[in-house]
């Protein structure tokens, strides 16, 4: 197997979750912890379509030239859980703004503890 | 008669579809979607009683590579349980929201479901989120600074839940490039060791999240706290349940190894201790009830973990865990609205809610602990029993307090809720009369 | 016949939720005496001529698919005698002790439909979901009381206990794979003993033993009467009659002593229970409170069956069960008399109480029965029942056992007394009170027949108890009607009445031969000044184990009570702890569940 | 037992109880009479007392405050005439094969009750303070001496008073128990238990004239005085008597056909001779107050009749 092209995306795929689950611990705004989040599920997004992807392969679309093509199912879950992660952050957004609305602030103090 | 399961997920979600088109009617068009899954529910854990399990394939699609369904007696028993209880709390609850509500009551449950009755691994995953979106809404649905910043706490849990359940499909998919739980069950020892524990631990650390174990249940306390009281018994007879019981599919069918169980285990009496003892001196009912529910859900999951070895009684307890839990808790949920037990309704419901979950006899809760003890003995787990028994009566000491402190004669409940709050609790009793324990022994609960 | 009697009390219970306090009593008076019935029958098996009511010895009901075995033991039978005959008695009392039905009947007759199911299950699985039955319907009349520390205590304790047994039966079930009692014997080992072991902590909690008592005094205080009436005299015997069967039916004994040929661990419970009956009744002359005087009271009293217990010979056992017999009667009466004070005059300190003696003679007449009965005084069965047990120690030389006892049946005079002077005697505090209703004085001098009975004719008492033992392989000792014989010594109730009697005559001739006049006492002591009666404090018996105060409480209250109090409060510390990790900070959570993953990953992993 | 033998029977309780009385009241009266001697004072006739109670029993004025006031009276005689019989007097058995020490020990209670009962009823708040002194009194005098007969019931094997005064009088005087040094210190603690039995100083308090108005007797007059000053007198028979049987071997010396002469002579003597001690210790000590008797009796005396109890359980159960 042809490990130069896929060994970058596995990295990619971990700098994407680290950075990611970095920010959502460390950062205090709430807006910047579900920018990180996404940019979590894009690293998930990321190492999905490296599972699938075959060296050398093309888009699996049928065609007699080709023999040799990326695994399609991965990219059908990818594009559902794109779909799904763009359904979170859009209710997210929705409730970050209620959220200014109550508090005045995006900054997270921590609450209803214990 | 021929039964399709895929109706039970099918319908909800096309009624949810349909109630933005017809906002006034959203109510009757949401009551009488669920009034259908109940009735449906019921006929097809009758059909699974008398004929055992069901594979319903998807579009005709054939496993491994179609979407299927699998159905036996105890994921059918909790389809019926939660189509069941959200028909109950709905009526008593969805009339005094907007259309909006109703159509999100409708996707949680059509996710829920999906959950319990899927056979397939990325499936899960979709009806996890779609439960998980749905609940969101729901929490937030109060408006109030509580019920945004539980929404948001769930939120931001839910969605690492989320990359991590991903993350390990991804796993297994990379290594047997198929998403159905039999075919992977058939093919796990093929897996490399390290990459199939670690799926295992991203799939139990994702779905955890939402079956409120320890540590995972950070958004368990503020979310029940801060939802409705309606949208809090939904929470703990719907998402938890149906978790667990992913949680306890994945383990069970993919993951058989004695470190599963163990893990399981270790986790479960943690969760079942740390819960019970963080309510102890919580003054704030709800807060109260959801720190217990993590307890209860502890002790779910040490009845599933103990199914390595006596899977008959581990999985009769789980089952009687279940529905003292889901019915009791539930009902509790919707009692913690009213500030005091007002009203022999209420006040019963309240007794015999607590009773349930202490295990008493004749309901539901004691067969559980009964059987759950059956299946401990036989392992001779001394300090898991222990345990157990200390959990049970930090228990019984905060929920002598909660009986004391909400005595009263006030009752701001209106007539739907405390029928819904009566009929709720009144599985308990039922299930622990009627013979179902006896009949349950003797079924293939878990039937491949 | 047994499946209807049990159907009919449920329904009864049933029924009673619903209809109004007279009907409700009358109701639940009469279907409580159904068992009663069954009672008569049943003598005839066990060498007593009585009624045959066609009523089976043997029955298995299904309830829930599993089967439950029922059936008449020679030893049920025995403490079914003097726990089933206190509940008609006391829904009589109810009759005018209640204004309104508010859920004491219902709760009554389920714990009276358990309590029955308890004595006569043959399998653990019965056993315990009577057990529990009756610990649910039992927390119910306790709820009632809207006490906080009576709730949480109870159903902590309660809960405690069915955990506890819970481990004993499964433990046994597991050796023996059998849910039937019959079955158990078998075991030996480690085992057998922690299963016995938490058997008998288990059944302690009901039979109020002492480090397991705590809840005793909360709970017997601020219940009902009539439900304390049979708390402390039927089902503190439940928990005795659990500790028998395990302890000397299924061989118990032998199996502890299997297990450490050494050690007599039944000492053990002879110790545990000799300073129950010792502190306890310590504490019980320092209470003001009537009711919380005689919960521990209670609790020293039901110590002696426990000495009884653990010392385990036949004079031990036989005076054990007499106790158990005599303890039912009398502190039923003495709950229901306070009963009967509280419903005339709504106090219950006895500081504040005083000279309804002559107000109300008959109340005061049962309670000064049931007294001499709880003091032992010899003319009465509590005598021969203390005495059996003194000669056991004596016998045993248990020299550590028998001064506790023995001081402690001093004791008994002290708090006696302090019923008697501070509610019945001293200052005549409520001149316009009147006598207690009908029914409960009925009640009460009922409940006082069989103490009167066994006062003259001991003998028959072990007559009584001797099926019960010789089922267990205890041979019963010597006796004739009057005279119960031991190899140290002899008692012979008829010598002393008889020369009680004699001996009264020169006192009547004393008595008779000159008149006297009844003047009030206010003539002599005041010279008719008018007096200030209603200053608690100028009451003598206020404080009036004052020079006691300074000896007692600072020794034995810590150790008897607080413990559980520190124990409660130090979970809630833990429990304080423990919400800490939920600090609110979604980001920590966050942290948790990373942390989670990688640990199971390297559990997994490496492991 | 054929009709004689009860009429013997009979006749002989009766005998004895008379001479019990009579002997209680005679040293009562020897008793002011030495309490008087030693006070440098001249002191009453020693048969003052039968001069009292005669006085008390035939007075015209009796005031009672109702029927539970008169149980004192009727309880206080019969039951402490009750407790005399049943205790080996002088080596005569009369009942005591009946019952045993726990049963006098507990007989013991009945006239105290009976005496409670009455003082209470009276409703005299001086007279319910003097009855708690009497409880709280008789606790601490119980407990060394409950430790000294159980040490002596082990060492016998026996609860039978009876059966204790026979094997002490097996070798006459040298088979006594107090012979035996464990015995010794026991007997030192019975006799400071007798000394608060028989509610003499430094342990009257309970009565503690020129205290509390006389004590719980305050309402009693006439008849009832009277009957309460018998009491007292048959009262001090039975425990000193008690005190014989456990330890001076019941005062038998002698076997044979009039032995019983010898031995009543002697019981007589011994009985006299405590009493005499306590009536000395009495006039030579100040009072007590309630709770220095109770951690007298509770520490120091408890401590030494447990040292005996102790010695004992090792010398029997070698």
């Amino acid at each position: 197997m042809n490990y130069a092209l896929v060994t970058p995306c596995y990295i990619a795929v971990a700098a994407l979750l680290s950075i990611g689950l970095y920010g959502v611990v460390s950062k205090r705004n709430l807006m910047k912890i579900f920018i990180s989040l996404s940019i979590m599920e894009t690293g998930v997004n990321l190492l999905l379509i490296t599972i699938g992807y075959v060296p050398e392969g093309t888009a699996p679309i049928e065609n007699a030239n080709f023999t040799k093509y990326v695994d399609p199912l991965p990219q059908a879950l990818v594009l559902t859980a794109i779909v799904i992660g763009l359904s979170v952050t859009a209710l997210a957004i929705a409730m970050l703004i209620s959220y200014y609305e109550k508090k005045g602030s995006l900054e997270y103090k921590g609450g209803m503890k214990w | 008669m021929v039964v399709h399961p895929v109706l039970l997920i099918a319908i909800p979600l096309i009624a949810a579809f349909i109630i933005p088109l017809a906002k006034k009617y959203g109510f009757a068009i949401a009551a009488g979607a669920m009034a259908f899954n109940m009735g449906y529910a019921i006929g097809m854990f009758s059909y699974i009683y008398s004929h055992g399990k069901i594979y319903e394939m998807i579009a005709g699609f054939k496993p491994p590579v179609g979407i299927f369904l699998a159905v036996d007696a105890l994921s059918a028993m909790l389809a019926l349980l939660i189509n069941l209880f959200a028909f109950i709390n709905f009526i008593a609850i969805g009339k005094e929201w907007n259309y909006k509500f109703s159509m999100l009551y409708l996707l949680a449950i059509a996710g829920s479901t999906g959950i319990v009755l899927t056979g397939d691994i990325f499936n899960m995953f979709i009806f996890f989120e779609i439960t998980a979106v749905a609940s969101y809404a729901l929490i937030a649905g109060k408006k109030d600074e509580k019920a945004i910043e539980g929404a948001i706490k769930y939120m931001v849990l839910g969605s690492i839940a989320s990359i991590f359940i991903l993350m390990g499909i991804a796993l297994i998919y990379s290594q047997l490039k198929t998403l159905n739980i039999y075919d992977i069950a058939a093919r796990i020892s093929s897996m490399d060791e390290k990459i199939k524990w670690a799926s295992f631990a991203l799939l139990l650390t994702g779905i955890g999240v939402e079956a409120e174990i320890f540590p995972l249940n950070g958004w368990v306390p503020a979310a029940y706290q801060g939802a409705s009281s309606g949208v809090a018994s939904l929470l703990s007879f719907g998402p938890s349940k149906a978790a667990i019981y992913a949680i306890a599919r994945i383990m069970m069918v993919i993951f058989p190894f004695h470190a599963t169980y163990e893990i399981a285990l270790y986790v479960g009496v943690v969760t079942l201790v740390i819960g019970e003892l963080a309510a102890f001196m919580q003054e704030d009912v709800k807060r109260m009830l959801a720190y217990s529910s993590i307890g209860q859900m502890g002790l779910i999951l040490i009845a599933f973990s103990l199914a390595s070895q006596n899977i008959q009684n581990a999985l009769i307890a789980a089952f009687f865990l279940i529905i003292s839990h889901a019915s009791a808790k539930s009902s509790l949920f919707l009692l913690s609205r009213s500030p005091s037990m007002g009203g022999a309704a209420c006040k019963y419901t309240g007794i015999v809610g607590v009773l349930s979950i202490i295990g008493m006899p004749p309901l539901a809760g004691f067969w559980g602990k009964w059987y759950l003890m059956l299946a401990a003995i036989n392992e001779k787990l001394w300090l898991v029993i222990m345990l157990v028994f200390f959990a049970g009566i930090v228990e019984a000491g905060y929920f002598a307090r909660y009986l004391h402190k909400s005595m009263g004669n006030e009752s701001k409940l209106n007539l739907r809720y405390k029928v819904a709050m009566v009929v709720m609790v009144s599985f308990t009793i039922l299930l622990g009369l009627l013979p179902i324990a006896y009949k349950m022994a003797s079924l293939p609960l878990w039937g491949w | 016949m047994l499946d209807i009697i049990f159907a009919e009390l449920i329904i009864a219970a049933i029924i009673t939720f619903f209809v109004g306090k007279k009907i409700a009593s009358i109701i639940a008076g009469f279907i409580s005496i159904l068992p009663l019935f069954a009672l008569i029958d049943w003598a005839n098996n066990f060498g007593f001529k009585t009624i045959s009511f066609g009523i089976e010895r043997q029955m298995n009901i299904s309830v829930a698919g599993i089967t439950l075995h029922l059936g008449i033991t020679p030893l049920s039978w025995f403490f079914a005698l003097m726990i089933l005959p206190l509940f008609p008695l006391i829904m009589l009392y109810s009759y005018s002790f209640f204004k309104e039905n508010d859920g004491f009947y219902p709760f009554m007759l389920f714990a009276f439909a358990s309590t029955f199911g308890i004595l006569l299950s043959k399998d653990m699985l019965s056993l315990f979901l009577f057990w529990e039955i009756m610990s649910w319907s039992s927390f119910l009349l306790v709820y009632r009381s809207r006490d906080k520390e009576a709730i949480i205590s109870y159903l902590i304790f309660s809960v405690f206990s069915a955990f506890a047994i819970l481990f004993g039966l499964m433990i046994l079930w597991h050796e023996n794979f059998s849910l039937l009692l019959s079955d158990i014997g078998r075991i030996n080992g480690i085992y057998g003993f922690i299963a016995i072991a938490s058997l008998i902590i288990g059944f302690s909690v009901k039979s109020v033993l002492m480090p397991l008592h705590a809840w005793a005094p909360f709970v017997y205080s601020k219940s009902d009467e009539p439900f304390v009436a049979f708390l402390s005299g039927g089902l503190s015997k439940l928990g005795y009659y659990g500790m028998f069967l395990f302890l000397f039916t299924l061989n118990g004994v032998k199996i502890l002593q299997n297990y450490t040929p050494n050690v007599a661990w039944n000492y053990l419970l002879a110790v545990v229970g000799s300073l129950s009956a010792f502190v306890a009744t310590m504490l019980a002359i320092m209470q003001d409170d009537l009711r919380k005087l005689l919960a521990y009271s209670s609790i020293g009293q039901l110590g002696y069956i426990a000495i009884g217990f653990g010392i385990g010979t036949p004079l031990a056992i036989t005076g054990a069960l007499f106790q158990a017999f005599n303890h039912a009667f009398f502190k039923a009466v003495l709950f229901l008399a306070a009963g009967a004070v509280a419903y005339r005059t709504g106090k219950w300190k006895i500081s504040e109480l005083g000279g309804l003696a002559y107000r109300m003679p008959l109340t005061f007449l049962a309670a000064l029965f049931a007294i001499f009965a709880l003091a032992a005084i010899p003319i009465t069965s509590g005598f021969a029942a203390k005495w059996l047990l003194y000669e056991a120690a004596i016998q045993q030389k248990y020299v550590f056992i028998a001064p506790l006892m023995l001081i402690a049946g001093v004791g008994a005079f002290l708090y006696s007394f302090r019923i008697l002077y501070g509610v019945f005697l001293g200052e005549n505090r409520y001149p316009d009170v009147k006598e207690a209703p009908k029914s409960m004085i009925a009640a009460m001098f009922i409940l006082m027949l069989p103490l009167i009975i066994f006062v003259v004719f001991p003998g028959y008492m072990l007559d009584l108890m001797k099926p019960a033992l010789s089922n267990s392989g205890i041979e019963s000792i010597a006796h004739t009607k009057f005279a119960i014989e031991t190899s140290l010594a002899k008692y012979n109730s008829m010598a002393v009445l008889i020369t009680l009697i004699a001996a009264m005559v020169p006192a009547f001739i004393i008595y008779k031969a000159r008149k006297h006049r009844i003047t009030s006492f206010e003539d002599n002591y005041l010279a008719g000044e008018p007096y200030e009666f209603h200053n608690p404090s100028m009451h003598a018996a206020h404080n009036f184990y004052k020079p006691l105060k300074g000896v007692v409480l600072p020794y034995f209250e810590p150790g008897a009570t607080y413990y559980f109090e520190k124990i409660y409060k130090g979970i809630g510390i833990l429990s304080n702890g423990i919400r800490r990790i939920y600090t609110g900070f979604v980001q920590d959570y966050a942290i948790y569940v990373v942390i989670f993953l990688l640990a199971v990953m390297g559990w997994l992993i490496w492991m | 037992m054929d009709v004689m033998g009860i009429a013997i029977k009979v006749a002989l309780l009766t005998a004895y109880a008379v001479i019990g009385t009579c002997v209680g009241l005679l040293f009562m009266g020897i008793g002011r009479k030495i309490i008087a001697r030693v006070h440098n004072r001249v002191g009453p006739p020693f048969y003052q007392n039968f001069i009292d109670v005669a006085k008390l029993l035939s007075k015209k004025t009796n005031i009672s405050h109702g029927w539970i006031f008169d149980l004192a009276l009727l309880f206080s005689i019969s039951g402490i005439l009750l407790t005399l019989l049943f205790l080996p007097i002088g080596g005569v058995q009369l009942l005591s094969m009946e019952g045993d020490a726990f049963l006098v020990l507990y007989l013991l209670a009945i006239p105290a009750l009976g005496f409670a009962l009455g003082a209470g009823a009276s409703g005299n708040p001086n007279a319910g303070v003097g009855v708690m002194r009497a409880l709280v009194m008789m606790l601490s005098y119980e407990l060394p001496f409950i430790i000294t007969l159980i040490a002596l019931m082990i060492y016998y094997d026996t609860t039978s008073l009876a059966t204790i005064v026979r094997m002490q009088s097996i070798n006459g005087v040298k088979s006594w128990a107090i012979t035996m040094p464990p015995f010794m210190l026991a007997a030192f603690a019975a006799d400071m238990a007798l000394q608060g039995m028989l509610m003499e100083q430094p342990f009257d308090i309970p009565v503690a004239p020129h205290e509390i108005a006389s004590g719980p007797m305050v309402e009693f007059g006439g008849k009832y005085l009277g009957s309460l000053m018998l009491y007292k007198a048959i009262a001090l028979v039975a425990e000193t008597t008690l005190f014989v049987d456990l330890f001076l071997g019941g005062g038998v010396v002698a076997h044979g056909n009039f032995a019983f002469v010898i031995n009543f002579i002697v019981w007589l003597a011994l009985i006299f001779l405590l009493f005499i001690l306590s009536i000395l210790i009495a006039a030579s000590f100040p009072r007590f107050r309630i709770e220095q008797a109770f951690g007298f009796y509770w520490k120091y005396e408890a401590i030494i009749a447990a040292i005996s109890l102790i010695w004992v359980y090792i010398l029997v159960i070698k």
